[in-house]
């Protein structure tokens, strides 16, 4: 009973939203529900970040390894929470914006968080480099024509592209380097995309059906 | 449609005195300047714009009315205009109010400020350097709100075809017709990169995307999570799924106990084995980073919604020299992980994954209907891509015809 | 603890006081907290050398980086969760006390779901909320089932349209391309002949590929078909294409990747050392 | 700003690119060699090379000389037959997330149009671009061309609220969207406008921006019916997007930061008097060709070391 209700819940609140697009009426639905569901994710913190606590205070009380870090997360955790859901430092009071200009919130996160993340995000120029040292390689066919398509873009983005095929005459002009490199990216890449997305948007369709149908029920549990 | 309630009697003697009405109020208003110094003799007063047509905008809630005014004559691109005043009033009710202004040359507006089922009329203005010269009114008008969006007649139309061949074969296949299936290498290798896990005695690490379950691939990934997990409970091997969504997490771990039930060891089922870290994009993958360097799981499942992090993520797990086995449905990561991964799911594939994995007949019949999309898609291109090509290339009527048909039904106007 | 990772410790703490030390008196005068502010600069600039730190190998310094992260981060987060939902949508719309205490303007009510104003309907999602948490107790556990499936339920059904229209019926029609580009004959085009980038030969040459890239990268998506044959050959010229693409791609984004660590190095030489102007 | 260097600055970043280029290339050879004995490299070697690339060029700026592509000469060569006291509107559609792609840009056309004496119409369709454009008036004219005066040698319009709307009324006529420039002067004081009633008088459109309205906008409201050409300046992300209208609708394009090099690079070329501006795009080039060509190199060296290691397995 309590599975059916869930598969019949998934199956009125899916045919709704799809049979909503047809009608003007029914337009805010789709807002409305993008609502709903936030408020739903908020609750849901309570699970996530009550899980948090649980694991690390685990990890500080058993002595597991690494359990010094433990007390860096829940520090930073608590400090932040503290500030964040009581606007600490927040020169408006409780009106402001709680990322308002010079507010203590809005300092951490100018100060920690955002050289955190871009530095994690900067990690990509490395780890790209890496990438393509050991996967651009002429293994097979297959491989062989990545390795190309890459390589001609990239030195297409270079000076050298230019430099080196500059000499082609202007009635050849595809072959020079920084040409060739646009026309793939507006011919094949575009095609492959689309294939892609084509592709992608079947998926999806499948998928919703299966899920709306209840005949894809693996996030509710198998049958015992 | 709600027009008939318009068309009853009751409501035609309403309309034919709100037009003799109109009539009389516009000819009232023309005779009195209200608006603009126009006796001065030596003030130009511009002729005011013709007349003035007022329509409701189809397929709404009833919130817009669309307007449409011939130009004033003087309004040539020279000088003496500088723009119209669009001016409403409530039928029956107060005088005329400003609503908005637009420039000289403009000849339309849509007024999203009225409500719905309440009667208006319209003047337009027109506005020379110091002086103004309203138009007549215009027809009065109801917005109402449609029932039906037949502007998206051809959304409708394709999504019936495709949905219902979507249905038609898992029909089909509960009547016990099996379907070929072609092999998708990337899932072909799952039984075996968990196999490898427990002979090596290494964890795996499965990292369902950083979205949210309001998208497709995080369910989708979490599908193939409840195939992986019953493997898994099977061979006896630790897994871990970080996640950056508390509603992920609460879902993980049903779908992962669910199968630790289903192969008979719900013992073996712990809720640590799936752990919110944070909300926070690169936060989460510092975590997970450090969470492969440390634990080294003999084999990674990258499955879901990436961003960014998808090169950072398959580099750090090529580094510990993991199997991994990718999917995502974002074509703009696709290309790092068919780079530093052992498997792809290339998009589709990554919704077909979990029908692929279940085995179930009425879920492989899914894909043969997704086959039928794509074959309508090759079908479309194709006579899409001929007409418009001898419609171009030759300016053959019909085929401008038809080229025009095809563009309009792949035409979605929202 | 080993004796060189305590010394390690010490030297990098020793730096850190150095560099705050240094920064706050370079900024004294200019800044008027400029001791805190030192302490700012240098304390983001530890972070991102921690991270870097990471390529070298997993050390304490980037666990220490990736703990705060993690802690600072799920906090922040859930504060912003807790003032733009709960306080920004939620509160406004269901109580006027809670808006007044909150200092929030209410929402006006609109009857958009079910005949019923969203003063009754967005007690919907706290109910849902409140299911979920009770996966908390033994007994209810099971209910939290209802709010996945409404949650599941209502992403199906957007996507399901979503992506059928922008995913599938755009990209079918936007492949609608023709394949003679400025046809003005073939003994036009054939005196024309040329591989000018912006020529007409080209430009063709651009929709053909295309228009056969397309149809041969769906016929690699059939599931249902063997690829044998005259399909086999169309599926791995599929595979090509699919490989130009990501090949494609990537090199195309390579270049921002790079200035990220551009803008990152910036800050390290420039607003901490000072060594660029 | 730029500061002239002093010699031993200068010629400390000589010595320091010199070393770190020596640098990069011996460890290439190294690697070569390693390549040759089928020996792959430790990735955290490639990621030292990356390290010492990027920030060689940012600690001792050098300047690759760009060749500019044929979208790009297109457009530099526009400008550069122009004759004297031609009419070019240079419009600043964009926000500071954009800028710093292509607001070197913005400065370079600009700079190419004061030293060809063109007359210069300065706009925004961005509510931000405002901003952007006093920055460059006061980065590029102020500063290196105070000979030059308002009204006169150019104007400035500002922003006008209603995107494409505001394109759809200047294409017949100025006055009528912008009766006064920013400065509250009426356009029919205005010398430069004596002969300007709508885009159809103007020689040159210049578009810079990337998002909407933009270039898109410019060519569809205004280039296409009026005949007048088009320019544009973009981020490199939607480039793509807009070869498609080259070279019929548009002129020329600069796509991102290598764009605007290879367009300064060329200014550079033609007018030796800016060898000493300051140069973003060419600076910013600097750590990106590096660091392309060290990703480049190491794609050859892992093909040899995997072709070398495959012919000794098959021996």
């Amino acid at each position: 009973m309590k599975r059916q209700v869930a598969l019949l819940i998934t199956l009125f609140i899916g045919t709704l939203l799809v049979v909503s697009v047809f009608i003007p009426p029914m337009e805010s639905l789709k807002e409305t529900f993008t609502l709903f569901f936030d408020i739903i994710a908020v609750f849901a913190f309570f699970l996530g970040g009550g899980n948090l606590l649980r694991v690390h205070l685990t990890k500080l009380s058993k002595r597991k390894q690494d359990w010094v870090y433990s007390i860096v997360t829940l520090v930073g955790f608590t400090v932040v929470l503290v500030i964040g859901l009581f606007k600490l430092g927040n020169p408006g009071g409780i009106a402001a914006s709680p990322t308002a200009e010079g507010s203590l919130f809005q300092t951490l996160f100018d100060n920690v968080l955002v050289p955190l993340s871009s530095t994690m995000y900067a990690l990509l120029a490395f780890f790209v480099a890496s990438a393509s040292y050991r996967a651009f390689r002429a293994k097979n066919r297959e491989a062989t024509i990545l390795l190309i398509a890459a390589f001609i873009i990239l030195l297409g983005r270079t000076p050298f592209g230019m430099m080196l095929t500059s000499w082609v005459p202007n009635s050849l002009s595809i072959l020079q380097i920084p040409n060739l490199a646009i026309w793939i990216m507006n011919s094949a890449n575009l095609a492959g995309q689309r294939a892609i997305m084509i592709g992608i948007g079947l998926g999806v369709v499948s998928m919703s059906i299966r899920i709306i149908l209840g005949i894809e029920r693996t996030y509710l549990g198998e049958e015992k | 449609m709600d027009d008939q309630l318009y068309r009853q009697p009751v409501f035609r003697v309403f309309q034919i005195f709100l037009i003799i009405f109109t009539v009389l109020a516009g000819s009232i208003f023309a005779q009195d300047p209200a608006i603009g110094l126009t006796d001065s003799a030596d003030v130009f007063v511009p002729a005011p714009p013709g007349a003035v047509k007022a329509t409701d905008v189809v397929y709404d809630q009833g919130g817009a009315v669309d307007l449409e005014w011939e130009l004033s004559p003087d309004d040539d691109g020279s000088l003496k205009v500088s723009g119209y005043y669009i001016c409403r009033r409530e039928v029956g009710g107060e005088d005329y109010r400003l609503v908005d202004s637009v420039m000289a040359g403009v000849r339309t507006f849509v007024d999203e400020t009225v409500e719905q089922d309440h009667t208006y009329q319209y003047m337009v203005a027109v506005n020379g350097d110091c002086s103004t010269a309203p138009s007549e009114e215009s027809n009065s008008i109801t917005p109402d709100m449609e029932w039906l969006n037949f502007g998206l007649s051809n959304l409708f139309i394709i999504g019936l075809v495709i949905c219902g061949s979507v249905i038609y074969f898992i029909a089909h296949a509960k009547r016990g017709k099996k379907f070929f299936i072609r092999k998708i290498a990337g899932l072909e290798a799952v039984d075996e990169a968990i196999g490898r896990a427990t002979e090596m005695g290494r964890p795996i690490l499965f990292v369902p995307g950083i979205l949210d379950m309001d998208d497709v691939q995080t369910i989708a990934a979490l599908t193939i999570l409840g195939r992986v997990s019953r493997v898994v409970a099977d061979y006896d091997t630790k897994i871990n799924v970080p996640v950056s969504r508390s509603l992920v997490m609460t879902a993980a771990r049903e779908t992962i106990k669910s199968s630790y039930m289903a192969a008979g060891r719900p013992d073996a089922y712990s809720d640590d084995m799936a752990a919110y870290i944070t909300d926070e994009q690169f936060g989460y993958v510092a975590a997970v980073d450090g969470m492969m360097v440390r634990e080294k799981p003999a084999t990674c499942f990258l499955l879901g919604a990436f961003f960014a992090e998808s090169l950072i993520l398959a580099e750090t797990g090529n580094s510990i020299g993991a199997i991994q086995i990718a999917g995502t449905a974002r074509p703009a990561q696709l290309p790092f992980f068919v780079a530093a991964c052992d498997f792809t799911l290339i998009g589709e594939e990554l919704f077909a994954a979990s029908a692929y994995l279940s085995g179930e007949p009425k879920q492989m019949g899914s894909l043969k209907g997704q086959d039928v999309g794509k074959a309508i898609a090759m079908v479309f291109i194709v006579l899409g891509v001929i007409t418009t090509t001898l419609a171009q290339a030759w300016d053959i009527g019909v085929f401008t015809w038809i080229s025009d048909l095809l563009h309009d039904l792949f035409q979605v106007t929202s | 603890m080993k004796r060189s990772s305590i010394i390690i410790m010490l030297v990098v703490l020793a730096m850190f006081v150095i560099s705050w030390l240094a920064k706050a008196s370079s900024m004294a005068g200019v800044e008027d907290h400029n001791i805190w502010h030192g302490f700012l600069i240098t304390f983001s600039a530890f972070l991102t050398l921690a991270i870097l730190s990471f390529l070298y190998k997993d050390n304490p310094f980037y666990k220490f980086a990736e703990h705060l992260f993690v802690g600072v981060s799920a906090a922040y987060w859930m504060s912003m969760g807790f003032w733009t939902t709960i306080v920004g949508n939620l509160i406004p719309r269901i109580s006027n006390s809670l808006s007044a205490f909150f200092e929030v303007p209410p929402i006006a009510d609109e009857w958009a779901l079910l005949l019923l104003p969203d003063s009754v309907t967005f007690f919907i999602p706290v109910i849902l909320g409140i299911m979920l948490l009770l996966r908390l107790s033994r007994n209810m556990g099971w209910i939290s089932a209802w709010p996945l499936a409404f949650i599941v339920g209502s992403t199906a059904g957007f996507n399901l349209v979503r992506y059928l229209r922008s995913d599938f019926i755009e990209q079918v029609s936007s492949t609608f391309v023709p394949l003679l580009v400025d046809w003005q004959g073939t003994g036009h085009f054939f005196s024309h002949l040329n591989l000018n980038a912006s020529g007409q030969f080209v430009t063709m040459a651009g929709n053909w590929v295309i228009f056969l890239g397309v149809m041969c990268g769906l016929i690699y998506f059939f599931f249902s078909k063997e690829h044998k044959g005259i399909f086999g050959f169309g599926s791995r010229v599929g595979i090509w294409i699919l490989m130009v693409t990501f090949g494609a791609s990537f090199g195309y984004t390579v270049m921002g990747r790079i200035s990220l660590l551009v803008g990152r190095l910036t800050f390290l030489f420039g607003d901490w050392l000072g060594l660029i102007s | 700003m730029f500061t002239p260097a002093p010699l031993l600055a200068l010629s400390s970043s000589t010595i320091g690119v010199s070393i770190s280029l020596g640098l990069v290339g011996l460890g290439m050879v190294w690697m070569l060699i390693r390549s040759l004995r089928a020996r792959d490299v430790d990735r955290r070697i490639v990621f030292l090379f990356i390290f010492i690339s990027v920030s060689a060029p940012i600690l001792f700026p050098i300047t690759f000389s760009e060749t500019p592509t044929p979208v790009v000469k297109k457009l530099f060569d526009k400008v550069e037959s122009l004759p004297a006291d031609s009419k070019v509107l240079i419009s600043f559609d964009f926000d500071p997330a954009m800028a710093p792609e292509v607001q070197p840009m913005a400065d370079a056309f600009t700079r190419h149009c004061m030293a060809k004496n063109h007359k210069v119409i300065f706009m925004s369709l961005w509510a931000t671009g405002q901003s952007l454009l006093n920055q460059t008036m006061r980065a590029v004219l102020v500063t290196e061309f105070p000979e030059k005066r308002d009204g006169i040698d150019y104007v400035e319009l500002g922003y006008k609220a209603g995107n494409e709307g505001v394109l759809n009324v200047i294409v017949s006529n100025f006055r009528k969207m912008f009766p006064t420039d920013v400065n509250s002067i009426p356009l029919d004081s205005i010398e430069i406008f004596d002969k300007i009633k709508s885009c159809r008088d103007l020689d040159l459109i210049i578009s810079i921006g990337g998002g909407k309205p933009g270039i898109k906008e410019w060519v569809l409201f205004v280039g296409d019916p009026t005949k007048t050409p088009i320019g544009a300046g973009v981020a490199a992300v939607v480039a793509p997007q807009l070869y498609p209208y080259y070279p019929k609708q548009l002129l020329g394009l600069l796509g991102g930061v290598k764009g605007a090099a290879e367009y300064e690079s060329e200014l550079v070329r033609h007018y030796p008097q800016f060898e000493e501006v300051d140069k973003p795009g060419l600076r910013m080039m600097g750590p990106q060709t590096f660091a392309h060509v060290v990703i480049l190199a190491f794609i050859v060296l892992g093909n040899i070391s995997f072709f070398v290691s495959r012919r000794r397995a098959s021996r």
